[in-house]
């Protein structure tokens, strides 16, 4: 595994940043939140990303993808988080546009995938309810046999990206109960589907999300991604590359609240000199500046165990979640106490950033999730 | 010193008999009063209720009769205030007359200034505000540049103030503001008190990141105060200014559980133990979670000694032992102790702090997520903890420059 | 409660740091430890402490004490710790003493306790093998029964100051296995008893230890302390009462590491200027007092709280210890690291307090350790 | 470039074949050979294959052959070390010869001062230290006093060098002196070799609290170096010293993890894991105690990430990048990781980590204990923590002085 970038991960890195970094993409946000729009991200830009073809970067060929993988998404994802772009990037083409990729029938990548990809259709995935922390194996939509089919009912929380998506990748328990691996069904549900309700949920980061309602919605075989009851290890892998893809928002996001922080102690002025010439703050940024090296290094190993399907590939998931989520979280606090007052003002950007980094560190799992995880893995 | 029993028994003769006689309900222990001309009430008896207490000069217990306070001695403050917990009312009045420059007037006021101002500050006919930062004066206050200049008998002032607390709800400000540019720059600077309700003030709230503006900025066009209004002389106003920061960061050190916060919150069960029961369940009658668990007992432990360690610090007080320099230590641990008890709050709620409004979120999870907003700035506000520390490692380890 | 001292607490405590305390007391330590001393302290420093009436502080008067408590004890064992006085202060009075007068005879008083309280002998309890780390109910020692008594046999390590100790509180199981509270037995067994056989241990912080072995000791009812079988209380409370000794001696140790590295920052200069004015360090020393003011408000408040026999004792017990552990090894590391090289020298005296502060550290429960004990005595 | 596979099977020939037909047994892979006039021998056979080696200039493969060196490519180079590592046979030779002042005179040296040392390097004949840090002069090194007065043809040295490594066990010193004392520190300092065997120069080892002295202090009365040992001129020895001082911090990097380290720690399964369970035992297959396997997992995944990180440095020189002052975050946080490693394995053994020596305690534990007492001068040998922030501050983050 090679951790250095080739010449087209260069060049895809930097065109990914020229069209969605900068300061320019914080206010486009601000707008969005001020606005309350309706959608919370730009239509328009979701398919400027797939003319792009940055929605086809992790789908074969065959599929009507680029054939590359994480390695790329996540250069994509990290200039999304340095702009802080809303764009359900990640959950509706890394989490359910794979779950279709890898689970689908040729009929669900015809009416889907090809879709999404094309940024015409919006995908979203819902597996989480409000206890379920962080547990893969605590879906809160149960399936009764009806029929030759399904009756969904429950109510899946934080659906990231999911108020008006079109169709649902829907983890439901068709046997046994929390905890178990087994009995978990993946689902395809459009969102038209009778007894389907999705409803906006507004959280701290301004992003898309919604609340998720399903009443005995009527789901056939035709409908299952994966093999039925099977769903548990389709879910946790497609969730191992959303996971991967969002550290690679995460470093965009906190090298760029990094950069702001460096940019204030250099020119805030206090007793007649820069506050970045104080030593202890200097002392913290560099401590910062190590963080921020050790998380680069951990994202782009992870993306690449992935693509290459190595062996320890999910541990260097959890590991390189557990380092994102606290880095960020760290460089987030203190970029407030570094800029002072100012910092706490909704008028300035560094709070977007802030806000952020707490539904990155709460989406897929917290550090103490993946360190556990990290230990089981690594049979200990 | 007068007979304490004989003080309650008038006391409560008052507060059980007379004002109820007078004025029918009283309100109860929640909610302060702050007053002023826009006064807002907590409950419709609350203006009455204080101008009663106000007449004793029960709203203001401590200062002398003769601005209108109550002259009680300390035992008698304490009675007063056992009495009003065991009758379940409120203090009569809060706000930044009382607790800022009241003390400040009475330390350097002159004669005239006392009469004029604290008589209303006791009855809380006018609510007061604080004009200290400046966009380019923050940690570095005294470079601060709002102007003060001398005409006839006035002062016209220019410039901006910012984080004036409340300053939207405020009918005087008292201030600092630059009379002399040149010199030293703790020197030119003058305390003021000035009327806001004039055209050449504007106040404008500023959003936090928690959504809430406890906050204002001030601006000065040509703004007017009267020069009897000049505490301390032309050109000292940096003398009060710090005095009254020290009243301001033992306040801070208060809030944040030095006096009763903290220690109450450990004697009356363990509120994160419950939490996190709540939702992480248990095992064995033990939090399941073994790390945040343990995450709590650190917290916990922490708050404990945080509380341990004011009231020790209260003990040598009483003991006759000066407040020194360390109180600094009660704001920088304080501020810090409470974003960690947020932080910690986050962590047991899990996904679920993550609300801003509407649905999937309880009013608890959405109120604590805002609440862990607005802690960020704790550690900023009266004095950055990096200011504190500087201050602890001068003045109480006495290293050198 | 009052965290103040009284005008007597305030003159005891000057009394013993004027004997105990000062640099003098390191260089004592040094040469006992390089010359190999066979006992490790100075018995007659011992029978000066007993003198001035400090080993009698704990006891009640009819006990031949002086009726004080633990407020007063703290006072002496701070100076000792600032002092690296290694007389077995704690082990001979606090821990075997208390355990001799709250669970012992008449005959065992008069015995045991008199002449340990006068300075004419050493006791010392054991009660931790090599695996039991930091559970009381996890003793060496079995007791089978044997005519009208027992036979004691196993192995005790680490016995703190239990070298060429005269007698000893030996905590044995008589009945049940470890994690039962019920069935542990203390027998107090003079060191001539048959069977019995110490041995000096060499600790990083040069202190007198010892292992203890017991072979087929016998013991009959009369050696017994409190009731049979029902030790683990006695044991427990005596511990819980030298673990307060001990934090008020960390306390001292690491008022006197940080004092001593306050006066190298002033003193040692680089970069043409004294090192304490780099703001850096400024900032690390305001944090570390910060944590010495807290550790002290815990020591007080815990020895007031075990005087008082108040409901939460045991609690504020594991407080002090988990914050003293913690904040002693935290400051003893900055010592070194805010001296530089010359800290890592044997010949500088600073490193004597990092070995302290460790021994100290692991002695009667870490800070994890009384994490959970504060945890499971709050009832969560 | 040569054929490597060649290059490959004539060193096979001579490995396998031609050095055990010489020597009959060769040492094994585990003891360090430093060389010198007082050698010690990790094995009988040490000093002879050494000798061996040294005569192909296999000992410094990529040194040029007129000095003695083996003039191998990187290609070369990697063939040798892969070679050595299957035949599990250790490096000829280690030391700061090889390491420190070789490379440095291939640097900086003249032609006739490469062409008198290296070859003595190259064959073990001389072991070298290094004269840098003073009592006074440590971070800031430049303030140096030792000081070098030219006479004739020499150099009248005086002063005190401190934390010499071996210094006890070397032949010859490098180092920097002063030569003049006026103007800026920086300069008049000159770079020296001078011969430790002689009057003029007494070395004591420095006991550490971990027991062990691998550091000297040297003392210097009139001791004598030639003219001809000064490097790159008199008054500028800071730039040589400079330069040195970064291939030292790259080899520290290296030794805490950067290199193989930390990254065969992980790939050999986890030792710190096997320890847990030996202390703490397990439950379904978990280490008991969920604190402490949380600890051992976080201590596990910082050096994962750092292994990482020093994979990444190493591929973006690889792939034509230059090294940095970034190289300052190895130096910083292989250290700490070092010390918090130790720190952890502490916590496992409990009260079993505080032996000195004596009954009660095992081998591994006494070791351990030992050191973890050493791993608390990583973070200050080699440039301490606080000085490499700062250099990151400076040149990374570009933070004004």
């Amino acid at each position: 595994m090679q951790l250095v970038l080739t010449e087209d991960q260069t060049l895809l890195s930097r065109t990914a940043n020229e069209l969605v970094a900068g300061s320019a993409s914080v206010a486009r946000l601000r707008k969005l939140r001020d606005t309350r729009d309706e959608r919370g991200y730009a239509l328009d830009r979701f398919a400027r990303m797939a003319e792009l073809g940055w929605t086809g970067i992790p789908f074969t060929e065959q599929d009507g993808g680029l054939g590359m993988g994480l390695a790329e998404v996540v250069l994509v994802t990290e200039a999304m988080g340095r702009g802080l772009a809303p764009e359900p990037y990640i959950p509706a083409i890394v989490l359910a546009g794979r779950a279709v990729a890898l689970g689908g029938s040729a009929q669900h990548k015809g009416a889907w995938l090809g879709p999404a990809i094309a940024g015409e259709k919006v995908l979203a995935l819902a597996h989480a309810g409000r206890r379920g922390r962080f547990d893969l194996t605590r879906v809160p939509i149960r399936a009764t046999p009806a029929g030759g089919g399904f009756r969904l009912t429950g109510q899946a929380t934080q659906v990231w990206g999911g108020h008006l998506a079109d169709a649902y990748v829907v983890a439901a328990r068709t046997a046994g109960q929390d905890g178990d691996r087994d009995g978990i069904t993946l689902f395809l549900v459009p969102a038209q589907a009778r007894g389907v309700t999705s409803e906006r949920q507004h959280r701290i980061d301004s992003l898309n999300a919604a609340q998720l309602t399903l009443e005995a919605v009527e789901v056939g075989e035709a409908d299952v991604l994966g093999r039925g009851g099977d769903g548990h290890g389709l879910l946790t892998r497609v969730v191992d590359e959303a996971t991967v893809a969002l550290t690679g928002e995460m470093l965009g996001g906190m090298s760029e609240a990094f950069d702001r922080t460096l940019g204030y102690l250099r020119e805030r002025r206090q007793f007649g000199v820069a506050i970045g010439s104080f030593q202890a703050l200097k002392h913290r940024a560099a401590r910062l500046y190590i963080e921020l090296e050790l998380s680069r290094s951990a994202v782009m190993a992870a993306a690449r165990a992935l693509d290459a399907q190595s062996a320890d590939a999910s541990q260097l998931v959890s590991l390189a979640k557990a380092r994102l989520s606290d880095a960020y979280c760290l460089i987030a606090n203190e970029a407030i106490q570094l800029h002072g007052g100012i910092g706490m003002t909704d008028e300035h950007d560094i709070g977007f950033f802030v806000k952020r980094a707490r539904v990155s560190e709460m989406t897929f799992g917290d550090a103490a999730y993946h360190r556990d995880r990290f230990a089981a893995l690594g049979g200990y | 010193m007068t007979d304490v029993e004989s003080f309650r028994r008038e006391l409560a003769e008052f507060l059980e008999r007379e004002l109820p006689a007078r004025l029918g309900t009283l309100p109860p222990a929640t909610g302060d009063y702050w007053g002023g001309r826009r006064p807002e009430l907590p409950h419709p008896q609350s203006q009455r209720y204080c101008e009663a207490m106000a007449e004793r000069g029960l709203t203001a217990p401590t200062w002398p009769r003769e601005y209108g306070g109550g002259g009680l001695d300390k035992d008698q403050a304490k009675v007063l205030l056992a009495e009003l917990r065991r009758l379940g009312l409120p203090l009569p009045l809060v706000g930044f007359g009382l607790s800022m420059i009241g003390p400040t007037l009475l330390q350097f006021g002159t004669e005239d200034q006392k009469r004029e101002h604290l008589p209303k500050i006791v009855r809380g006919e006018i609510r007061w505000a604080q004009g200290y930062s400046e966009p380019n004066a923050g940690s570095d206050l005294a470079s601060l540049q709002a102007s003060a200049r001398i005409d006839g008998d006035e002062l016209v002032i220019n410039g901006q103030k910012v984080w004036t607390s409340y300053g939207d709800k405020a009918d005087w400000m008292f201030g600092i503001f630059r009379t002399d540019s040149g010199g030293k720059k703790q020197e030119g600077i003058t305390f003021l008190l000035l009327d806001m309700a004039q055209p050449g003030v504007e106040v404008r709230p500023i959003k936090l990141i928690s959504g809430a503006s406890p906050f204002c900025e001030t601006f000065f066009s040509d703004a007017r105060a009267h020069t009897r209004n000049i505490i301390h002389g032309i050109g000292h106003g940096w003398t009060v200014a710090k005095a009254l920061l020290g009243h301001e960061r033992n306040m801070i050190g208060d809030v944040f559980g030095s006096g009763s916060g903290a220690r109450n919150k450990v004697i009356a069960g363990n509120p994160l133990a419950e939490l996190a029961r709540d939702y992480l369940g248990e095992q064995g009658g033990r939090i399941a979670d073994p790390l945040l668990r343990d995450w709590v007992a650190q917290v916990s432990m922490d708050e404990r000694c945080f509380a341990l360690t004011a009231q020790r610090n209260a003990d040598a007080l009483k003991a006759g032992q000066k407040p020194g320099p360390e109180s600094s230590i009660f704001k920088i641990y304080g501020t810090e102790l409470n974003q960690r008890r947020h932080e910690l709050q986050l962590a047991l709620r899990g996904p679920q702090c993550l609300g801003w409004e509407g649905p999937g979120f309880d009013d608890r999870e959405l109120q604590q997520t805002r609440d862990w907003l607005r802690s960020r700035g704790n550690t900023i506000e009266g004095g950055t903890s990096e200011i504190q520390l500087n201050i602890i490692a001068k003045h109480v380890l006495g290293l050198p420059d």
